[in-house]
């Protein structure tokens, strides 16, 4: 930026040009200002999740955050300032909108009993309880402090945590700090395959 | 409907009268070009023109092929058209060709139509179809050398790629060209893109080493909006169909121009002679009815 | 359109006297101002055909520009203001051709040196800026375009951006900045604001109108500041300049609404 | 990838081997026809498939799938045969002078020196160096003496000796000469299958560009999973990585080895080591044998191992303060010196928990649970249906998605009867996690790049964010621990977790801690700047091992720092035009786009290549100074001579790699898959790569040719289609609706089999049936004498998605056919080639 944040701060704001500008009659124009229906929209810069050329994308979503409207994605547009796709997406970027729109998402948490042959819904605060309980439960049972030679090493190696990799590097992060602090060690993701 | 500035018509089908714009000298012709040669068939032109047209999503079949479907459809006007081919030197090609209207300088839908209206060439090179005004005849479907216009069995009308005249008269150019990820469809002026093709034929003649490489631009039907570049101009068959020597098919230009005007002057003819007959004859005079012979019995032959 | 050769000079203007007409029949709201735009527009066709002269050195294009040339044309502009602008417009150029003002010269030197336009009267530099785009556009055609500029600021006189512009690019639409004093364009980065370089998007909305079309107001939340942007990618035969000046509209909403525009246009909004 | 996408522009000869780019990385093939289009720059593709690739190339070459290192050894042999190479690269930018110890074998009869075939590993001391001074008399300590104590790991010599000249029997040279003469043209041909004149054709014209040692272009590799997944992945990749040191590629715009990876943030997950065998940043998992802190550090830091006279940065030797400074960062103020920086809450492993082991170990009832966040276990294989058995034993299973996935329902898998269903025990959780435009944080592409994005709307529904689901679960755990106590609690109470909103950590915080910050007052000496404490770090030259320094992962140290986040930064310019693009976000390590790009310049600092100038040694300044950021230390003098490659001990590129680096051998050897054809043509005798790790459960089958798996089969992705996301979107399911299987015409015909007809193909482990797809595009080959035919199958498809619901596919995933067979470096099973039987349905 030639101009930096605050030199541009300095200078102020430019004077609000008089009433009447030039001295033309308004009416007209206010009158069409009072029908106007103005929608906010946002832009949004992000990366397709698919592969790993890292395609920029530009996401429009209308509704006004702030009055609490829930913004709605209304078009997704190839980001023309990313250096490697120049704003071109391939058939897969430029059908996204049907990834962040689709019908087919899951939408509550369900569990499936042992022996069910359905789903069932599950509040959010049930379901951590119970894997936070079973997760407990396995550690307790199978932690191994000392291996045979009795040497230390704090293993946990019954529980698998298999990451994906459209899964955000601090996501990842979180997960090697949790997983490896319960000692597991079956810690796997598809960046292995 | 676009602006009509821009496109200003230049023909219209099935329509006797004179045309405003007929004749008159062409404007900048907007042309297509495709480098076949460096197309990935990737497809992304696809999915930009069904967005662009908001085209409803409709199931189709493996039929064998990467090709999205066998041949465009009332509501797919881009396809790209996958081919294996082992030329005779041995050599083994997998081309792809962006399958769409050619938007011909001497289109033969627009010949065949006889609807008035339905079909428009723009002074720009589109030819447009004009949805109200067609009558779902489909005689543009057998007249397109390309095979290229679909009847729609649901709204009994023929639809085909429209070159976006909607975006085109707005100044944009169409859907499919800004979506090519790897740059090889241009939009522009005619001879702008006939010099790019030039450039690009050279380099695949010296470089790449296929010395039939060419332009596509036939004469046979006055050139066309659409130009490709492709690895072997002389054959352009093996880019699934694309005909040699593009014409009308023989049957139109027979009809087109000997058996319709041989008709309408037999009927000319014909209508000339009753009246000519009626001036020398003078009206119908009441024929003098021959005695009408009574039939004993009262059971005459009723029957007529 | 080549931006760097630009096409001829009389057909440039032709092309926006056109639009304000048509946009003047479309917008029956704006018929007036774009009528009395056409007028301007003329002059300033007219001016710059004639000052067709080369850039002598490379230096800053303001120091360019030939100030005796553009303070000659003046009285044409005043006696035009006079015949077909607004009231309040008139009335001062009645009276200041009537005092017939010699002091032109520097009042054109001092507002094209004012990076940011100065604005003690809007009037004064209603003329100024009138007439020296005209002459400064001809001008910065002859400055080379550098691809790796993303500055705020005209690359060509370092003027203050008037309003920005969304061009069709692959799957997307790249951001244009066009510069209030040589109406230059210049390309610049989307989801930025060109005044107080915020990057949050949350504080850089777009406000748009079906009314409006292609036209909307790119403003900046937290400098209160906004531009008016024309999208190429649904008009394609806009020309910016006037398609902004068409939605006057626009500019009374975002100014309800606490936002301010950086500098003026052509006709004072 | 050592460049980047945009860098591919520079490239003036391109080998395209193992990957597909047209078809699986669309807008980043822009490059590769940019290329093409103003550099007139050749490509010469080499896949089992005429893919969409090929069909823009200049030269395609149908390879036998598992057969790479032959063609690729064949390379080599024919760059060394014909002198394409620059000797001032070679000599001082790659191992090629080093001198071999005594004792060291090559392969001939398939096996290196050291191995032992009962324990089927190997004993690496004799792949080393020959230390100066050491001459005749060995003076190898432990050569045969009766191991008492456990026989200390060989280390590198600190003093190598060398022959510039290169004529020495045993310097690397001469030893890769004469590995690679065994790949003759008519062995590659009996191997590949590939005509030996198509051969030599493609390895003169990728050759070219060094005639008679000519530095003035540059040629890329660009490869993808096509190599990697493969019994001998790990050496594939190798070998072109010896090819492009010997040609002097590495560091050059337009060079390098360049892989494309397969997804957004497969770079990410693998640089922040979501795996079992590293730490973040590549660090080493602790072993039993390491009881401290110190005997760890000591294990794990190299030391230089180089010629006297030259210079090495070996910047591994830093590894004590990243690994202190991960360690503060993941337990905080818990870790202090007196506890070894909680050293031993680290797990310990003493085997390799990779991801077909899990799985084995599932199946065989030692693993009883696991959490699959974005990760569909019974879709990737290998051997799916095992999976899904593995999963009817384990207790639970937790699933967080955001389609319904094939894992989640292996419990409904097709053909699964009700009675079953009933007897499967597992519980299974699903959540609803949110997609990519509900969240924030960094994506890593193939170039190194780490771009920040911006959520765009709120997770629909009921959805959580991913991070708010583990910080929950893992809060809720550590609640009990609290409450309850139990096993070892203190590393999970007092695993640091203080960000603002504990249950729904904000990854902008995350990224912080990733970057790293000082805790006490840091001074870099050279350029006495001090960072004070809780001020960000600029680079990890200010990582401390005292403990006064912490950073999530000191490759990214530099990404978030105190002048803000690079990461957001979005400025397009490239001033260089060499596509450097350095202000947009931030690439590691330190924002260097092209790696290793010392070696773009000749030994005084002079670029080889004026047109395309990197960087380059000022004089004056007495500094690197350039476009790119130099990777190389910033005031070391060319006259110094410091290797270009500055993590190796030795400072320079490893054509031979010492003390099993790589575990099957310092160079690598043309092996048979672990479901092959052929005997293996060099040394039937051993035929299979000795140390590729088979599974021995009852469901681990592998096919021979006499069993009647005559065909090869491999698998791979389509362009309209991502994994098994895009089987939910309408669009792409109408660009491509239903499973295929590709199948040369000339087989089809033979079988009496028309394109559309369903067939089945059959492995030693399931079935998969799907419609032929009949084709001129793969040939029939001659492999060693046999007519061998090549299939492929697209993995898009499963049994849930739109065209499963609607009945229109058999519902059989693509891997339930793939072995378990598994690389013996990277653990990639072999998804690439293996045998099966195709018969119609």
């Amino acid at each position: 930026m030639d101009l930096s944040r605050r030199s541009f701060l300095k200078t102020g704001v430019v004077g609000t040009v008089g009433i009447s500008a030039l001295g033309f009659d308004l009416q007209p124009l206010q009158a069409q200002t009072a029908t106007l229906k103005i929608a906010r929209t946002t832009q949004t810069r992000s990366t397709c999740p698919y592969c790993s050329v890292s395609c920029g994308i530009i996401i429009h979503t209308i509704g006004d955050g702030a009055k609490n409207v829930t913004p709605a994605v209304v078009h997704v547009e190839g980001d023309p300032d990313h250096p490697i796709n120049r704003g071109t997406l391939c058939p897969k970027g430029s059908s996204l909108l049907q990834d962040i729109v689709n019908d087919r998402r899951l939408l509550k948490p369900q569990v499936r009993r042992p022996g069910s042959d359905h789903w069932e819904d599950i509040a959010w605060d049930q379901a951590i309880e119970e894997i936070a309980t079973k997760t407990k439960l396995l550690r307790d049972a199978t932690f191994v402090e000392k291996d045979a030679n009795g040497k230390t090493v704090n293993r946990f190696d019954t529980l698998a945590f298999a990451g994906g990799c459209t899964d955000t590097n601090e996501f990842n992060y979180l997960v090697v700090k949790s997983m490896r602090a319960m000692g597991v060690t079956c810690l796997e993701n598809q960046a292995r395959v | 409907m676009s602006d009509r500035k821009t496109l200003q018509v230049q023909r219209i089908s099935g329509h006797p009268g004179p045309v405003a714009g007929a004749g008159m000298q062409r404007e900048e012709q907007v042309c297509k070009l495709i480098d076949t040669t460096t197309c990935i068939g990737c497809k992304a032109c696809e999915v930009a023109c069904v967005e662009w047209n908001d085209m409803p999503f409709q199931p189709t079949m493996f039929d064998n092929t990467y090709q999205t479907m066998p041949d465009t459809h009332w509501n797919y006007w881009n396809l790209i058209k996958f081919n294996e081919v082992t030329n005779e030197d041995g050599t083994f090609q997998w081309l792809m060709r962006k399958h769409q209207c050619m938007h011909c300088a001497d289109p033969g839908c627009l010949a065949a139509c006889p609807a008035d209206g339905a079909i428009v060439q723009y002074r720009n090179g589109i030819v447009d179809f004009q949805e109200e005004n067609c009558i779902g005849c489909q005689f543009c479907v057998s007249g397109c050398p390309f095979n290229v216009p679909k009847f729609s069995p649901t709204t009994k009308k023929v639809y085909k790629c429209t070159l976006c005249s909607d975006r085109v008269g707005q100044g944009l150019e169409p859907a499919c060209i800004k979506a090519c990820p790897t740059g090889c469809l241009h939009f522009g002026t005619k001879s702008d893109m006939l010099m790019l093709a030039e450039k690009r034929v050279k380099q695949l003649q010296t470089v790449s080493g296929f010395k039939e490489a060419g332009t596509y631009d036939p004469q046979t039907i006055g050139g066309t909006s659409v130009v490709y570049v492709l690895h072997d101009a002389s054959n352009p068959e093996k880019y699934g169909g694309l005909p040699k020597n593009p014409r009308i098919p023989l049957s139109f230009t027979i009809w087109k121009n000997w058996f319709k005007p041989i008709g309408l002057i037999a009927s000319m003819m014909a209508f000339a002679g009753v009246i000519l007959h009626y001036v020398t004859e003078g009206p119908r005079r009441p024929q003098p009815q021959p005695p009408v012979k009574e039939v004993d019995g009262g059971e005459g032959k009723k029957e007529n | 359109m080549m931006l760097s050769s630009g096409p001829g000079v009389r057909v440039r203007w032709d092309r926006r006297i056109e639009r304000a007409r048509e946009l003047g029949d479309k917008h029956p709201a704006a018929a007036t101002l774009l009528s009395f735009y056409e007028h301007v527009l003329r002059f300033q066709q007219d001016v710059a055909e004639e000052c067709n002269a080369p850039a002598k050195g490379m230096g800053c294009l303001r120091d360019e520009i030939d100030l005796g040339f553009a303070a000659s044309k003046i009285p044409i502009l005043l006696m035009l203001s006079s015949k077909h602008g607004p009231k309040e417009l008139a009335r001062h150029a009645e009276e200041v051709a009537s005092r017939n003002r010699s002091n032109w010269q520097e009042i054109l030197k001092s507002f094209a040196l004012a990076h940011r336009g100065f604005n003690e009267n809007p009037f004064d530099s209603f003329f100024a800026r009138v007439c020296l785009q005209a002459i400064a556009e001809t001008l910065q055609f002859q400055f080379p375009a550098d691809a790796n500029y993303f500055g705020s600021v005209c690359p060509a006189c370092s003027g203050v951006p008037q309003l920005s512009i969304l061009r069709p690019e692959a799957e997307g639409a790249s951001r244009w900045l066009l510069c209030s004093f040589c109406l230059r364009e210049w390309r610049f980065r989307r989801i930025i604001c060109p005044w107080c370089g915020e990057e949050d998007k949350e504080k850089l909305p777009r406000y748009s109108a079906p009314e409006c079309g292609h036209v909307s107001v790119e403003a900046c939340d937290r400098c209160r500041t906004y531009l008016k942007s024309v999208d190429m990618t649904i008009d394609g035969r806009a020309e910016p300049l006037v398609d902004e000046a068409a939605m006057a509209v626009l500019d009374l909403w975002a100014r309800d609404h606490g936002y301010a525009k950086m500098v003026p246009n052509a006709i004072g909004f | 990838m050592t460049n980047g996408w945009v860098d591919i522009k520079n490239t003036d000869m391109m080998l395209i081997m193992g990957g597909n780019p047209a078809e699986n990385h669309p807008c980043g093939f822009k490059w590769v026809i940019e290329a093409k289009r103003n550099r007139d720059a050749k490509i010469v593709v080499v896949d089992p498939r005429f893919t969409r690739t090929a069909s823009v190339a200049d030269q395609f070459l149908q390879i036998r799938a598992g057969s790479d290192i032959a063609f690729l050894g064949g390379l080599i042999n024919y760059a060394l045969a014909n002198n394409r190479f620059n000797h001032e690269y070679l000599v001082n930018y790659t191992n090629a002078a080093f001198i071999v110890k005594e004792g060291f074998k090559l392969p001939e009869d398939g096996l290196y020196s050291g191995y032992d075939a009962t324990a089927r590993t190997y004993d690496k001391s004799t792949w080393n160096y020959e230390e100066v001074g050491a001459g005749a008399h060995a003076s190898d300590t432990h050569s045969h003496a009766v191991q008492s104590s456990p026989v200390p790991p060989p280390t590198l010599p600190p003093n190598v000796a060398y022959d510039l000249s290169l004529q020495h029997p045993r310097c690397v040279f001469q030893l890769l000469k004469q590995q690679y003469s065994r790949y003759t043209p008519e062995m590659v041909e009996r191997i590949t299958g590939i005509p030996r004149e198509r051969a030599i054709k493609a390895w003169e014209t990728f050759t070219s560009i060094r005639q008679n040692g000519d530095m003035k272009k540059a040629g890329t590799i660009i490869y993808a999973v096509g190599w990697t997944q493969h019994s001998s992945g790990t050496q594939t990749i190798r070998t072109a990585a010896m090819i492009q040191l010997l040609l002097g590629n590495v560091g050059r715009a337009g060079g390098g080895v360049n892989a494309l990876r397969g997804h957004s943030n497969i770079q990410g997950a693998t640089d922040m080591a979501g795996i079992f065998d590293i730490l973040p940043g590549y660090l080493k998992m602790p072993v039993p044998a390491d009881t401290d802190l110190k005997t760890y550090l000591t294990r794990t830091t190299p030391k230089a191992s180089k010629p006297k006279e030259w210079d090495s940065f070996n910047y591994w030797s830093n590894t004590p303060a990243f690994t202190v400074s991960l360690l503060k960062a993941l337990y905080g103020d818990a870790a202090t010196k007196e506890n070894d920086f909680a050293f031993n809450w680290l797990p310990k492993i003493d085997r390799k928990y990779s991801w077909a082991e899990i799985w084995d170990d599932m199946y065989n009832g030692k693993v009883k649970a696991m959490m699959a966040f974005g990760m569909n276990g019974v879709m990737i294989g290998p051997n799916a249906k095992k999976n899904i058995e593995a999963l009817k034993k384990a207790d639970f299973l937790v699933v967080c998605e955001i389609y319904p996935d094939e894992t989640s329902e292996f419990w409904r898998a097709p053909g699964t009867t009700p009675e079953e269903m009933a007897k499967i025990n597992t519980t299974v959780y699903r959540l609803p996690g949110a997609g990519f435009a509900e969240k924030d944080g960094t994506f890593v592409n193939s170039a190194r790049w780490l771009q920040w994005k911006w959520a765009a709307v709120p997770p629909p529904g009921d959805c959580r964010l991913d991070q708010e689901i583990l910080a929950r679960i893992f809060l809720k755990i550590r609640g009990k621990y609290q409450q309850e106590g139990g096993k070892l609690p203190d590393p999970i109470l007092k695993a640091s977790w203080n960000y603002t909103n504990p249950n729904n950590p904000s990854l902008a915080e995350v990224a912080k801690e990733l970057n790293g910050k000082a805790l006490a007052d840091v001074t870099d000496p050279k350029t006495n700047t001090t960072i004070k404490a809780d001020q960000q770090l600029p680079g990890f030259a200010f990582l401390r091992d005292d403990g006064s320094t912490m950073s999530g992962n000191w490759l990214y140290c530099g990404s978030w720092t105190e002048a803000g986040a690079m990461i957001q930064r979005r400025d397009p310019a490239d001033p260089s035009g060499l596509g450097i693009h350095a202000n947009w976000a931030w690439s590691w390590p330190m924002n260097r786009r092209v790696m290793y790009n010392r070696a773009s310049c000749d030994l005084n600092g002079k670029p080889w290549d004026p047109d395309r100038k990197q960087i380059w040694w000022s004089e004056a300044k007495q500094k690197w100074a350039g476009n790119d950021v130099p990777d190389f230390k910033p005031d070391s003098d060319p006259k110094s001579h410091m290797g270009p490659f500055i993590m190796n001990p030795e400072g320079v590129g490893r054509l031979f790699v010492p003390i099993g680096a790589v575990a099957d051998g310092p160079f690598p050897e043309h092996y048979e898959p672990t479901e092959s054809l052929i005997a293996n043509p060099l040394h039937p005798s051993q035929s299979n790569n000795p140390i590729a790790k088979r599974f021995k459960s009852d469901m681990d089958k592998y096919g021979t040719p006499d069993q009647g798996y005559n065909i090869i089969c491999t698998t791979y992705r389509l362009t309209e289609h991502y994994h098994y996301w895009t089987k939910n979107n309408p669009m792409n399911v109408q660009l491509v609706p239903e499973p295929f299987v590709e199948i040369p015409a000339e087989l089809a015909d033979q079988m009496g089999l028309r394109g559309g007809e369903k067939v089945k193909v059959t492995s030693a482990r399931a079935d998969y049936i799907a419609k032929a797809m009949v084709t001129k595009r793969i040939k029939p080959m001659m492999v060693d004498g046999k007519k061998t035919y090549q299939i492929g199958i697209p993995i898009h498809w499963g049994y849930r998605g739109i065209a499963e619901d609607a009945g229109k596919t058999a519902k059989t995933p693509a891997n339930y056919l793939s072995p378990a067979a598994i690389d013996p470096n990277a653990y990639t099973p072999e998804f690439k080639g293996f045998l099966v039987k195709l018969e119609r349905v």
